[in-house]
């Protein structure tokens, strides 16, 4: 038989129709849907063994207690550790999305070791009389510290420095014995000491908040005095006064753009409705005056003991405060900037280098801090890839030792910073924290706690063997308070850098900078912050400002404007936008390192169109 | 025993940290922004607006308000829209749940939701290389071209349900919690089953100083907010254009 | 060359000028296309629509590309349900209104999803409560039904009719044509309807939000009684317009003028319902929701003269005139009545889905505005262009206009001492 | 969309909703369907040529649809409802039985010059039918339409053996631009055909026995007819362009596809020829 085209049609239509009755096109179609589930973009996440490790976030001087929760060995998830006496169980954005920083696109993979290791020797070698090697450590009293104190000590012209902090000395404000707490500045609901303290502590006492802008702490704040910008001092003064006679003496009150009435009511507060705790952000000798007026050091403001170190140790370089060293004095500069409290602004590091081609090596677990400035960008561990203790927060009344025992192992190419430094003086520093960790288990001082039970037994009853290893899963050991400590002397802060207060503003910068989100500026920040700074407007992202919509007016620049931010040390571009809850003059400007650079934490300032 | 989850948030408490908003990102595999993104286009199930009182400098007042899928209890406005039931309330958990397997990313939820808790997927999902290592195990990855938005972090309920089951018990409220709460370091926002009268919410629905968003147009949503300040009580109600100017940030 | 194509007796411009014509929708097209692609392929962030915005420029179109589209099957309700012989006249100018207005919407919708594979997922899984699926069931339903109905006038071109089985079949489809007519006035009363309640039951934005009737919002019934009162109108309008361009005479008068009537009377219709249903809104529906109606007219520039605009100003005017005998004889009035009610409908659907969208609906919200990328107009155009394409070569090879025979005689006796006729453009 | 799908509420809603969109389907689906069974009976039953002709009918313009009776006077207003079959209407037969055609006055056979022989028949789309004694009918064009195609280009005529039917196609023309066909005046077998020289005829043998023709105009019917036929001549060339010459009446000339090249040819020979 010969089939024509008819039969050919006939015949596929036939089984057109034939196969909508088999289940086969129905499942086919239901497929399609799973088949767009998942394309070939989207990442299948890993499965494997749920595990928990726990161990403290090195971010910030905080050191917050963390629980990892981890599929084998991968961490997919961090938070608090409740019950910690410490932190309390918090843990803040930066430090939940934390585990995400070994990934960040920008981080550093490799740097020039060993080619760096020659280079400062041959400078170290070439250090006139008054010149200095020296190491700048961003989060000093770590072991690591001590280690580059011990290495300073033994090289030739070596300065160990640390950024300037209050009082010289291992001093802390307690929180919970406060009643009444004034803060000019302090962020003290956003990062200030742990956290999880302050908010157990917040119960207590009453906050009121000086300061110029609305800050998350000054909106939460019980009273919120909107002072003057760089009034601060001028505030201490005044209710220095009230307290002296009864009422605040006329400039000062001027100044603060505040009532008398108003000042006199606060005064009259943290004199009556103590304890009283008077914190400030910068060091301002009148608030330390008003806070010994006040009769809080001992009380609110007390010692603390240090964390014990062997005694082999002692013989270390002093801590030298950076901003007493003579300008143009330091050939060779180490920087630790692979943990940090605070980001100092790079114009108070550059004028204590030597004018003539001096050496800056930067630690750094990326290009975007000091990096900038160095000739060696030598790539750090970053959190939670490194090994390093955290030295307690400025909020914790007893000495304490925990370590950030490293979630995930580092990448090969990683340099530690202590090593290196101590392989300038032939110190091994390998097991540093181990033999600081033995020290303390001698002192046989305090109590260990540990994350796992969440229960604390004293240090006596522990073996050293154990000491360590708890210490390694996440334990934490804190110091008894000692009672001895009221009678520590308090060194006033050195009047530190001037030209913040430099007493005439220039009519060229007509405006007053003030950073916020400092922060950002000085921790890693994961990819995933995005959903603050980028996806919403919760948090001012980085080189963006707001100004009172008069003031934009009388700078020329409207909402989402580019702009050009001037200060004394340079300039900068920015994004505006406009918020009449910021007072007229002023540049809320949120931080990131060349803000920092630029402003500091506050600075006179201009703005103009881009 | 039938559940109705539900929340409070304490806006008295909450420091606008923004802790919550990344706990529910890292939970849920919420990928980072596209560099094209903004506070328009990207992905927050939680976003943490900051209001004020519409007053300017020195007499601005300012509270945090965290605002997530509202979980409305009666006729949810997105439910009955989409087209192909991608949108399910779970009767056993009053939980409003969205199916992006099953969503065809009509965006029809979207326009239907006053709360602008659903949130569309404008570019691929990427992660830097290497961090989809980081990736929870319990939650898939979104495709482009779909609607998300909060579930109560339903991953973790469903390992709670396993739990429960595992010891032979039924799920009962205190079993899990979304990881905005387990993460909110002061506790401002608190979980519970509204059917339990002791659980949180459902003593904050009792309280006087208890509000939720647009109540009256009848979608009984179940996240109450609590606050002691009146001028916060008013973004209860509807917009008030006297105030059109700059009302928030976030 | 193509004579062969084009009904006997009528004039056609020549193929060259006609390529002409056609060239720039043709590049129109193209880039329309491009763009669409680029949507389809890299995703819709290449739109400026975001989460806040979810229905932009696209969703405006369909909704007012259907209103207007809707001259199909009114006009083919009235000339076969309700028998208006005269209306013969347009009725194939209507349906191919209609297939490209529908076709166009449908085509646009695909792009504006943001996973076209899963389109099918409404039939599969469809929410029966959801208006969105029954516009989709309808809208597609009723697009089968139109080219079904175009079958027969494709089918009755000079050359295919020569198919002895084409000629057949197009004779007895046409006898059925009336249950097509039928099918599609019950489809159609149903989509533009749900077109309506797409938003009528959005009770999360009381600007949008109305009470009504079963399950149905007011809006539902609106919609329907506007896309019936424009309908004619924008067939009045292209007939009016194809003859400007073409320089002939498509249809008597008395058509145009029946047309503008029907238009104007339902209009007048439409504008008396939307005014009260307004008044309910204002007094009743929002301010239950909590929404102070006064407040959705204090955000600029949507200020209460949109109202005004919409309902007296492109309502109530044209409607007027419509029904004027006096004016209605004048085209001018006619026509430019027809654009305005045309306009007016447009209106109301830009307000439901721009305006419902820019309005804030928490206490901290902004005002949002919104302006379409150049993809989100690229795809917009290409729409028009395929229109205008689709008319053209109808035109152009199949009778559109039954009449225009007989009127080219008519019009060639009385002038017949006037020059020589022009040429037209076709 | 299936009781069998995930998801599928079994509520009234969902009866009723599924229940419109399947029955939609069902109409839309029946009736296509339906046309094309009887398209396909029509085809089977050879009446393409009829359904041309009725489709071509239904096409013309109100004014050429008009019933003979209206031709002749006797009905004011008419449109025919047979396609110019008036061997089914009963109006005609009723008519026709009231009072009988009169014959024509006298005998002269030249109307506005031209030749009508009244020993034939003629249909409306100018095609005569002579019966011839052997009980055949010749079918050929009429004066006016020849003097219209003049001489044809071509003609292409049917085999002998071929059936036409009245109505449908006899014979195609080709003359200019114009591709016009004649229509049949009767059915029957076609026994002889005419060719070049020898003119363009049919023979036409009946199929059964007689040959109706009451449906052909006769006598006194041509006239009217024919002064009806001339002004749509008129009407149609001067729609396709032409100066107006027969205005008065006057005789078309014998070729005047020659004497009006500028008209549209096929147009005027379709509104002739009753093809549209």
């Amino acid at each position: 038989m010969n089939t024509t085209r008819r039969d050919l049609f006939k015949f596929v239509g036939g089984s057109v129709v034939g196969a909508l009755f088999t289940p086969a096109p129905w499942r086919l179609v239901t497929d399609t849907a799973l088949w767009s589930e998942n394309w070939p973009g989207i990442p299948r996440p890993a499965r494997g063994e749920i595990r928990t490790k726990f161990t403290h976030c090195a971010l910030c001087p905080a050191g917050c207690a963390v629980r990892a929760r981890c599929v084998g060995d991968q961490p997919v998830a961090l938070a608090g550790v409740p019950g910690h006496p410490l932190s309390h169980g918090a843990l803040c954005a930066i430090g939940l999305t934390a585990h995400h920083l070994p990934y960040h696109p920008s981080r550093l993979k490799q740097g020039p070791a060993g080619e760096a290791a020659q280079a400062v020797s041959a400078a170290i070698s070439k250090c006139g009389p008054a010149q200095h090697a020296a190491v700048l450590d961003l989060r000093p009293g770590r072991t690591a510290s001590w280690t580059y104190r011990r290495a300073m000590a033994s090289v030739k012209h070596g300065l160990y420095l640390a950024p300037p902090s209050p009082f010289g000395g291992s001093v802390a404000f307690d929180l919970h014995q406060a009643k009444t707490v004034l803060s000019f500045g302090a962020p003290l609901l956003d990062g200030w000491g742990t956290p999880g303290n302050v908010i157990a502590a917040r119960e207590n006492f009453r906050l009121i908040q000086a300061e110029p802008l609305e800050s998350r702490t000054a909106s939460l704040a019980d009273l919120w005095l909107p002072i003057r910008p760089g009034a601060e001092e001028a505030l201490a003064q005044a209710i220095a006064n009230v307290l002296a006679d009864g009422k605040p003496r006329s400039p000062f009150a001027a100044q603060t753009g505040l009532t008398e009435q108003q000042i006199t009511s606060v005064a009259e507060e943290l004199a009556h409705n103590g304890p009283a705790l008077v914190l400030d952000g910068g060091q301002i000798p009148a608030v330390m005056e008003l806070n010994r007026r006040l009769g809080s050091l001992g009380r609110t403001i007390v010692a603390r003991r240090e964390t014990p170190v062997p005694e082999s140790w002692k013989k270390a370089a002093p801590v030298t405060n950076l901003a007493s060293v003579p300008d143009g004095s330091i050939r060779v500069l180490l920087i630790d900037e692979s943990v940090m409290d605070a980001y100092l602004p790079w114009s108070m590091i550059e004028r204590k280098l030597v004018p003539d081609d001096p050496l800056v090596v930067t630690f750094a677990w990326s290009r975007q801090g000091y990096a900038r400035h160095a000739q060696y960008v030598l790539p750090a561990a970053v959190y939670p890839e490194i090994f390093d203790d955290i030295p307690p927060a400025i909020d914790s009344v007893a000495a304490v030792f925990r370590i950030a025992a490293p979630l995930v192992e580092p990448p090969a190419g990683m340099v530690n910073p202590s090593e290196f430094i101590g392989g300038l003086a032939g110190l091994p520093a390998a097991d540093a924290l181990r033999q600081r960790a033995d020290a303390i288990h001698q002192a046989g001082r305090g109590t260990l706690f540990t994350c796992a039970g969440a229960k604390s037994v004293p240090v006596k009853e522990v073996k050293p063997d154990d000491f360590w290893k708890a210490l390694n899963e996440g334990g934490c050991w804190l110091d008894a308070v000692d009672e001895s400590g009221a009678g520590h002397r308090f060194l006033w802060p050195a009047n530190a850098d001037d030209e913040k207060r430099s007493s005439a503003p220039p009519e060229d910068l007509p405006l007053v900078a003030i950073t916020c989100e400092t922060r950002a500026a000085a921790a890693p920040l994961s990819p995933l912050m995005s959903k603050l700074y980028q996806e919403s407007n919760l948090r001012l992202a980085a080189n963006h400002a707001a100004l009172n919509p008069a003031t934009a007016r009388a700078c020329g620049v409207g909402e989402g404007a580019r702009a050009i931010l001037r200060t004394h040390c340079g300039s900068a571009q920015i994004e505006v936008s406009l918020d009449s809850g910021v007072p007229p003059g002023v540049v809320k400007v949120a931080a990131g390192p060349g803000i920092m650079d630029l402003c500091g934490a506050s600075a006179r300032a201009q703005v103009v169109p881009a | 025993m039938i559940a109705r989850y539900g929340m409070t948030i304490d806006v008295d408490r909450c420091t606008g940290c923004g802790a919550c908003m990344v706990a529910c990102a890292v939970e849920n595999n919420v990928p980072p922004a596209h560099q094209g993104a903004n506070d328009r286009k990207g992905i927050t199930w939680i976003r943490v607006f900051q209001v004020n009182n519409g007053q300017d400098y020195p007499n601005r007042r300012s509270a945090f308000v965290p605002v997530l899928c509202q979980q409305c209890g009666k006729d949810a406005p997105c439910a009955s829209v989409c087209p192909q039931q991608a949108v399910e309330i779970d009767p056993a958990t009053g939980i409003v749940g969205q199916m992006p397997e099953r969503c065809l990313g009509c965006r029809y939820c979207m326009a239907a939701c006053p709360y602008h808790a659903r949130y569309f997927n404008w570019w691929d999902p990427a992660w830097p290389a290497g961090m989809e290592k980081t990736l929870n195990p319990d939650v898939a990855p979104r495709m482009r071209g779909v609607v998300e938005k909060c579930n109560f972090c339903h991953g973790r309920w469903h390992a709670a349900i396993e739990r429960a089951a595992a010891n032979g018990r039924s799920i009962q409220a205190v079993d899990y919690v979304p990881a905005c709460v387990e993460a909110c370091p002061t506790g401002a926002i608190q979980f519970g089953d509204l059917n339990r009268p002791e659980s949180a919410p459902a003593r904050a629905a009792r309280n006087g100083n208890s509000f939720r968003l647009l109540e009256k147009i009848g979608t009984d949503p179940k996240i109450y907010y609590r606050s002691t300040k009146d001028w916060v009580h008013r973004i209860s109600s509807a917009p008030a254009p006297g105030l059109g100017k700059e009302r928030s940030r976030g | 060359m193509d004579k062969e194509f084009i009904a006997r007796g009528v004039k056609r411009c020549s193929t060259p000028r006609f390529l002409l014509w056609i060239l720039p929708w043709l590049s129109l097209l193209a880039f329309g296309l491009y763009s669409a692609g680029l949507c389809l392929v890299k995703g819709l962030n290449q739109t400026n629509m975001d989460n806040r915005f979810a229905f932009g420029l696209w969703i405006f179109l369909d909704l007012t590309v259907i209103a207007l589209g809707a001259g199909a099957f009114f006009t083919g309700f009235l000339l076969y349900i309700l028998k208006l012989k005269e209306l013969r006249a347009v009725i194939n100018s209507a349906v191919v209104i209609g297939l490209v207005c529908y076709s166009g919407a449908i085509a646009v919708l695909m792009v504006d999803v943001g996973q076209p594979l899963r389109a099918w997922f409404t039939f599969w899984y469809p929410n029966v409560h959801s208006m969105l699926a029954e516009v989709t069931f309808c809208i597609t339903c009723y697009l089968t039904v139109l080219a079904i109905e175009y079958l027969p006038i494709l089918l009755r071109n000079r050359k295919l009719r020569e198919v002895p089985s084409f000629l057949v079949f197009e004779h007895e489809l046409h006898k059925l044509v009336y249950v097509l007519a039928g099918v599609g006035t019950f489809l159609s009363f149903f989509h533009q309807g749900s077109l309506g309640g797409l938003y009528g039951v959005l009770r999360g934005r009381p600007f949008a939000f109305r009470e009504g009737f079963l399950v149905w919002p007011s809006t539902f019934f609106l919609f329907i009684v506007s896309a019936a009162a424009v309908g004619p109108s924008f067939i009045l309008l292209t007939t009016w317009l194809v003859e400007k361009i073409s320089r002939k005479r498509l249809a008597r008068p008395a058509v145009l003028e029946l047309l503008g009537r029907i238009s104007g009377l339902l209009l007048a219709v439409y504008v008396l319902a939307k005014t009260m249903d307004t008044l309910i809104w204002i007094n009743r529906t929002s301010p239950d929701a909590g929404f102070p109606a006064a407040q959705y007219y204090a955000w600029r520039p949507f200020g209460t003269w949109i109202l005004f605009a919409e309902i007296v100003l492109f309502g109530l005017v044209p409607a007027l005139v419509m029904l004027a005998p006096w004016l209605r004889r004048r085209t001018g009035w006619l026509v430019s009545a027809a654009a305005m009610a045309c306009l007016g409908v447009a209106l109301n659907r830009f307000v439901l889905t721009v305006q419902t969208l820019a309005l804030p609906t928490l206490a901290f919200d902004k005002f949002l505005s919104y302006w379409p990328s150049w993809q989100e107009t690229g795809t917009f155009l290409a729409v028009v262009a395929y229109g205008v394409l689709v008319y053209s070569f109808s035109f152009r090879y199949l009778q559109l206009f039954p009449e225009e025979r007989e009127l080219k005689a008519e019009v060639r006796q009385e002038k017949e001492e006037e020059l020589p006729a022009m040429a037209g453009r076709y | 969309m299936f009781p069998w799908n995930y998801g599928f509420h079994g509520s009234a809603a969902s009866y009723i909703f599924l229940g419109a969109f399947y029955a939609v389907l069902t109409v839309v689906a029946t009736t296509v369907i339906f046309a094309v069974i009887r398209s396909r009976r029509d085809l089977r039953a050879h009446e393409t040529e009829e359904i041309r002709w009725h489709s071509d009918f239904h096409d013309l313009p109100a004014r050429d649809r008009v019933c003979r009776h209206v031709l002749t006077g006797e009905l004011t207003s008419r449109e025919c409802p047979h396609a110019f079959d008036c061997r089914q209407c009963e109006t005609h037969s009723r008519l026709t039985a009231t009072h009988p055609l009169q014959p024509p006055g006298e005998t002269e056979e030249e109307i506005f010059g031209m030749s009508f022989p009244l020993d034939r028949l003629y249909h409306r789309g100018h095609a005569w039918a002579r019966p011839e004694a052997d009980g055949a009918v010749t079918v050929g064009l009429d004066e006016l339409a020849s003097r219209l195609v003049g001489a044809p280009d071509a003609v292409d005529l049917p085999q002998p053996g071929a059936v036409v039917h009245a109505n449908g196609t006899a014979f195609r023309i080709h003359k200019r631009e114009a591709d016009v066909r004649v229509l049949s005046p009767v059915d029957g077998e076609v026994t002889e055909t005419g060719g070049p020289g020898r003119g363009w005829y049919l023979k036409v043998k009946p199929l059964d026995g007689q040959m109706d023709v009451r449906h052909l105009l006769c006598g006194a019917e041509i006239k009217p007819w024919l002064m009806r036929e001339i002004e749509r001549l008129q009407l149609a060339l001067s729609a396709e362009g032409a100066a107006p010459t027969l205005a008065d009446g006057g005789v078309p000339v014998a070729d005047i596809a020659r004497s009006y090249p500028e008209a549209d040819w096929d147009a005027v020979c379709g509104e002739m020829f009753l093809e549209p």
